[in-house]
């Protein structure tokens, strides 16, 4: 094990792709000569020159699609796209075609690739660059999803998403980037989708917290025990697509209650569409309603103060907790 | 032009062969055995075979949703095309796809593609991976004179020029983007000088005739294959029939319609310039093979209920 | 009241709004020469000038940009994308503009604009032209969402949501534009947003159907009174932003029972987020797990059993009913 | 050129406040005072003031998110555009824009956006505007040489032609969209040559002259405002700062940025063709500005946590 930041995993897991199999390569904007917009492609470029990790206009919706063309022929792109914000500009390539291909034309046609981006408030980046988009990715099948909150999930995933044949959209948190972790330093060490982890073991209910909340989750957590006597159970998916939901319901009859946490905005987040799933298939263990604890409404404000309000701390995913009991 | 005469009646018997299929299409269509939109080539006919006959077998082709003819025109049986339309098991893309769906990995035809631009992006993606596996293909990436409006245009054209992709792109100009004439969608009508300002130089085809769109098709990639840096070429045609079945042709004079098919008729006035050419028994052969492709359509299953989520996702 | 079609309905709508309100003005592809995609615009041209009835190049996202603009300077653009798949191209500036404008610059511009567009499945347009996508609009704050059913609302809501100074994702359904109905005369008849219909009363089950899925709903109520004895009451949200949660949390204390029935994709659908409305509030109330019936979790495949299979009939909505009792 | 001295001096005298007014708030954001992403526009203010002050009252401006300096010029007192960037609720964007998104809708100044590109289409609707309302009003759209890369730069351009729109595309070109330089992002580096294909004629002006700037876009404004169609605008410029407060400018070499900064600084050029100007005493006024800024900004209220949801719905 070694001890890296969040970054520094993807950087590694990179690397060691791009080491592994030649047909592995980067493109996105300013992911070369400037190494990044939030360093992850730190030193790529002098290691494996341009034609292995590729700048490129700022075109997302074009450099996205011709990720999918390259992959179709037998290639494995790793799309950056600076933030979840501009993926917007993207849409169209990811659902439309990079999701839809491999099953309109039969199979012929596979998409071995990966749209990596951050998400995230916490730099009062204003309304702009600031949200959580998962919840939209979630929402289109033809695709997998992973959105990790460690660093050595970070690592793991990305090299499981290289790997896979299925496109994979991959939501990284702008907040976490400076996180540090253990990370396996064994270069298959992979992180196998659909596979949710159990952060804190708990008896009395089930927090499940997505992206960066997975870390908001724990940290109530604790607060919970030492304060409030309260043993929660900290569930963190890692995958959204394929989904761990037996994880997720095996917790949940065990504590009869459950909170999920998620920086994105409410309505049709993933939080509603876990609260619906587990309580279609745990109804007769809820004790209480299924709580959400999730960013506000509204387009994120620049101001710090309300930027702040804007989204989840542990302390409200405490209240939210104890208005449980 | 063709080097000889077998090489220009085998353009003919397939200009002849699509615009019987996409005849045929229509009356199925007309009879129900045909769903969704229909987007029928007739009239452009020698735009798909000039350009597709311009190709190597290992040269990728990528179109619309306009692209029975280009699957045929790459040596698709006829039969598979019209079981997709059909939306049957047995069809090119085992009935997923339909008729704007199109796709054929074997001939390297890269799909037709029912959003309006969205191909671009693809091609630029394709003719990257020639590169990047250092082979010699060239992309030919056709696309319609109302797609030329679309961000990815100047996005994608940008980038394959200034990355020196091998691509052709081919707007296939039939002066009608549904019912908005080119005049009335873009300022800049003569659409191959569109990519000068981003680097790309541009050909005119006639795309009324076969022979011309072959040699400016051919010029355009072998420059490619060479130069590594890509064309657009425009081939102006004009199309026959309505933008899809649903279609009654309001924005157009039935006149201006008439005349082209008359005067411009890429079939017809092909067959008169060659010789000894028995376009009857030629229209008997295609005829046959028409039929065969609707009863072998006819004759397939439909996919199984069970075979629904099928390659939606690769497992292991 | 006068019997029309849904289209019609809308045609009128738009009419009777480009008459009474100078600033108002459409825009899209081939809506004018050609008369509308699906002839919604038909004779607007005619009626109107090219001043006011505007035919586009194809050019999705710059389209729906510019009426955002032309509405930040006092006009109030109606803009017509032909369906909601293509909409993926303008999401950028539905969401990171048209949305956030009047929010992030503190109600000092106001963007009075209507998005229409239909969706749907069922005439086997295959996997790039099918979608159902409210619950991508429904994820976003800062605009209103409406999802009209019959041709008194879509009328109703399309002059209210012109009318209406917030921008507003109006979303048709294919199905329905040569669906017949009463449609009152009155040049003011509005259907105001967050009113949700009760399309049928009941007493045992609540079924909330979204879009189109409303009137299945309501065939599937049928079917349950006279061949189950089941009564179901039919709730059409009509508008889900913003929404009626009060009219369907008051059914579904009363029934205890509550089916969602929606087009869409299953995953962070709108079905979901009722669902956890519905069971953070009225938790107590739930005899049984709320249930919900939607579109299979896949692109939409072209061929037509496989179509049929793909989006929810009236079956599986009574079949879902039946499995609750 | 400028009118009179006066004209003149006043130009200069906006130059140096915003090179003033950036210096400040790069400081501020040292201090943490101010959050987020900010880019400053220092080097680049003749294109601001040459720009802006070829517009008239009426015309209205849209820019990007390095926007401080279009909206000073525009009139917008330095004291709310401070308070913006420190998040204040007497910010001209009451805090809930920032660096990136400052607005001030009296001054026709429509906004800055921090998305690439995104403010094409909203010049295109506002232009369309000002012809819808028969007025003579012209809109200038200031985007980088970046932006000129999305697919909205094609739309937009495409549309503002054919429909005859009166607005003036302005590309700020200082030659790196963040630490990509023109030549590896653009095939046609010169820039103002990218309509052409659109049927948008362009021209070029030298963005390190205040003079040379106003004078070219003073005839591109009034060549639109006559003819009701559109002109791209290159203006040639060089960044002296980082693209952000967060930028190491590792891709460019640090003679390079010397260089400009001694040879083509636009104030100390345009201050040394001037006679009797005292710019000590200039920029000992600005200096006092610029304070006051701040200590307005500093005292200011951050908005109320009650406020959170206002104006994010007109009601009623
Ligand atoms: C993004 C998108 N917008 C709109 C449509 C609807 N549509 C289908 S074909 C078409 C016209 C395209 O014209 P052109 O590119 O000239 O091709 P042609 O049909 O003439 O072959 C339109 C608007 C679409 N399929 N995709
Ligand atoms: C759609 C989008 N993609 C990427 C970014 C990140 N980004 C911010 S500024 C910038 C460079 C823009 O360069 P240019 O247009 O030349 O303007 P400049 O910064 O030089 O003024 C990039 C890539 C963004 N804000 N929006
Ligand atoms: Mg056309
Ligand atoms: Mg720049």
């Amino acid at each position: 094990m070694a001890e890296l930041r969040y970054r520094e995993a993807l950087n590694q897991a990179l690397r060691e792709e791009l080491e592994r199999d030649e047909r592995v390569f980067i493109l996105g904007e300013d992911i070369g000569v400037f190494q990044g917009a939030f360093k992850v492609t730190d030193g790529l470029l002098e290691a494996f020159g341009d034609k292995r990790v590729r700048d490129t206009p700022i075109s997302e919706n074009t450099i996205v699609g011709l990720g999918v063309g390259a992959a179709m022929t037998g290639l494995r792109p790793i799309v950056e796209l600076m933030t979840v914000n501009f993926s917007l500009l993207a849409m169209d390539q990811i659902v439309n075609h990079m999701a839809a291909i491999p099953y309109m034309f039969n199979g012929q046609a596979r998409v071995p690739m990966v749209v990596r981006m951050p998400q995230g408030a916490g730099h009062q980046l204003g309304p702009t660059h600031s949200h959580c988009l998962e919840a939209i990715y979630l929402h289109v099948p033809g695709m997998l999803l992973a959105v990790p909150s460690t660093p050595a999930d970070a690592k793991g995933l990305l090299k499981a998403a290289i790997r896979d044949d299925n496109p994979v959209v991959f939501i990284e948190h702008e907040s976490l980037y400076g996180a540090k972790g253990e990370v396996p330093e064994d270069e298959d060490h992979l992180v196998e989708f659909g596979q949710a982890a159990i952060r804190r073991e708990g008896t009395d209910v089930t927090i499940v917290g997505i992206s960066r909340m997975a870390i908001t989750a724990q940290e109530a957590a604790e607060t919970l025990a030492e304060e409030h006597d309260i043993q929660a159970e900290v569930i963190d998916p890692r995958t959204l697509r394929p989904l761990d939901l037996p994880t997720i319901l095996e917790s949940v009859r065990k504590t009869n209650r459950c909170v999920i946490v998620e920086e994105g905005w409410p309505h049709g987040g993933v939080g509603a569409n876990l609260a619906a799933l587990i309580q279609e298939q745990a109804f007769d263990h809820l004790d209480a309603p299924i709580l959400r604890v999730s960013g506000l409404d509204l387009p994120m404000p620049y101001s710090k103060p309300l930027e702040q309000l804007a989204f989840p701390h542990a302390e409200q995913v405490v209240e939210t907790v104890k208005s449980l009991f | 032009m063709a080097d000889g005469l077998d090489e220009a009646r085998e353009w003919l018997a397939t200009m002849l062969l699509i615009r019987r299929f996409e005849e045929r299409a229509g009356q199925m269509y007309a009879k129900n055995k045909v769903g969704g939109f229909l987007h029928l080539a007739i009239g452009e006919e020698a735009t798909i075979v000039g350009a597709v006959r311009a190709m190597r077998d290992e040269d990728y082709l990528i179109s619309t949703y306009r692209s029975h003819g280009h699957a045929i025109a790459r040596g698709t049986d006829p039969k598979r095309v019209m079981a997709e339309l059909f939306g049957k098991a047995t069809g090119v893309s085992g009935g997923r796809g339909g008729s704007m769906h199109m796709f054929d990995g074997e001939r390297r035809f890269m799909g037709g593609y029912g959003i309006v631009g969205g191909n671009l992006p693809l091609a630029a993606g394709i003719a990257f991976s020639s590169d990047y596996r250092e082979t010699e293909e060239v992309t030919v990436c056709v696309f319609g004179d109302g797609a030329a409006n679309q961000g990815t245009f100047g996005e994608t054209l940008n980038l394959a020029a200034l990355w020196k992709l091998p691509v052709v792109f081919m707007v296939t100009n039939n002066q009608f983007g549904m019912g908005t004439s080119l005049e009335r969608h873009s300022a800049q009508t003569d659409l191959h000088k569109r990519g000068e300002g981003y680097g790309v130089p541009g050909l005119r085809a006639d795309g009324m005739d076969v022979g011309d769109t072959y040699e400016v098709m051919s010029e355009a990639i072998e420059r490619v294959r060479a130069d590594r840096t890509p064309i657009l070429v425009e081939a102006v045609t004009y199309r026959f029939a309505g933008h899809s079945m649903a279609d009654p042709e309001e924005y157009r004079e039935k006149d201006d319609v008439k005349e082209w098919r008359e005067q411009h008729d890429p079939i017809k006035n092909f067959a008169e310039k060659l010789e000894d050419v028995d376009l009857e028994a030629l229209d008997e052969e295609i005829g046959a093979r028409i039929d065969a492709a609707v009863e072998f359509a006819e004759d397939s299953d439909f996919p199984t209920p069970e075979s629904i989520y099928d390659h939606l996702y690769v497992d292991g």
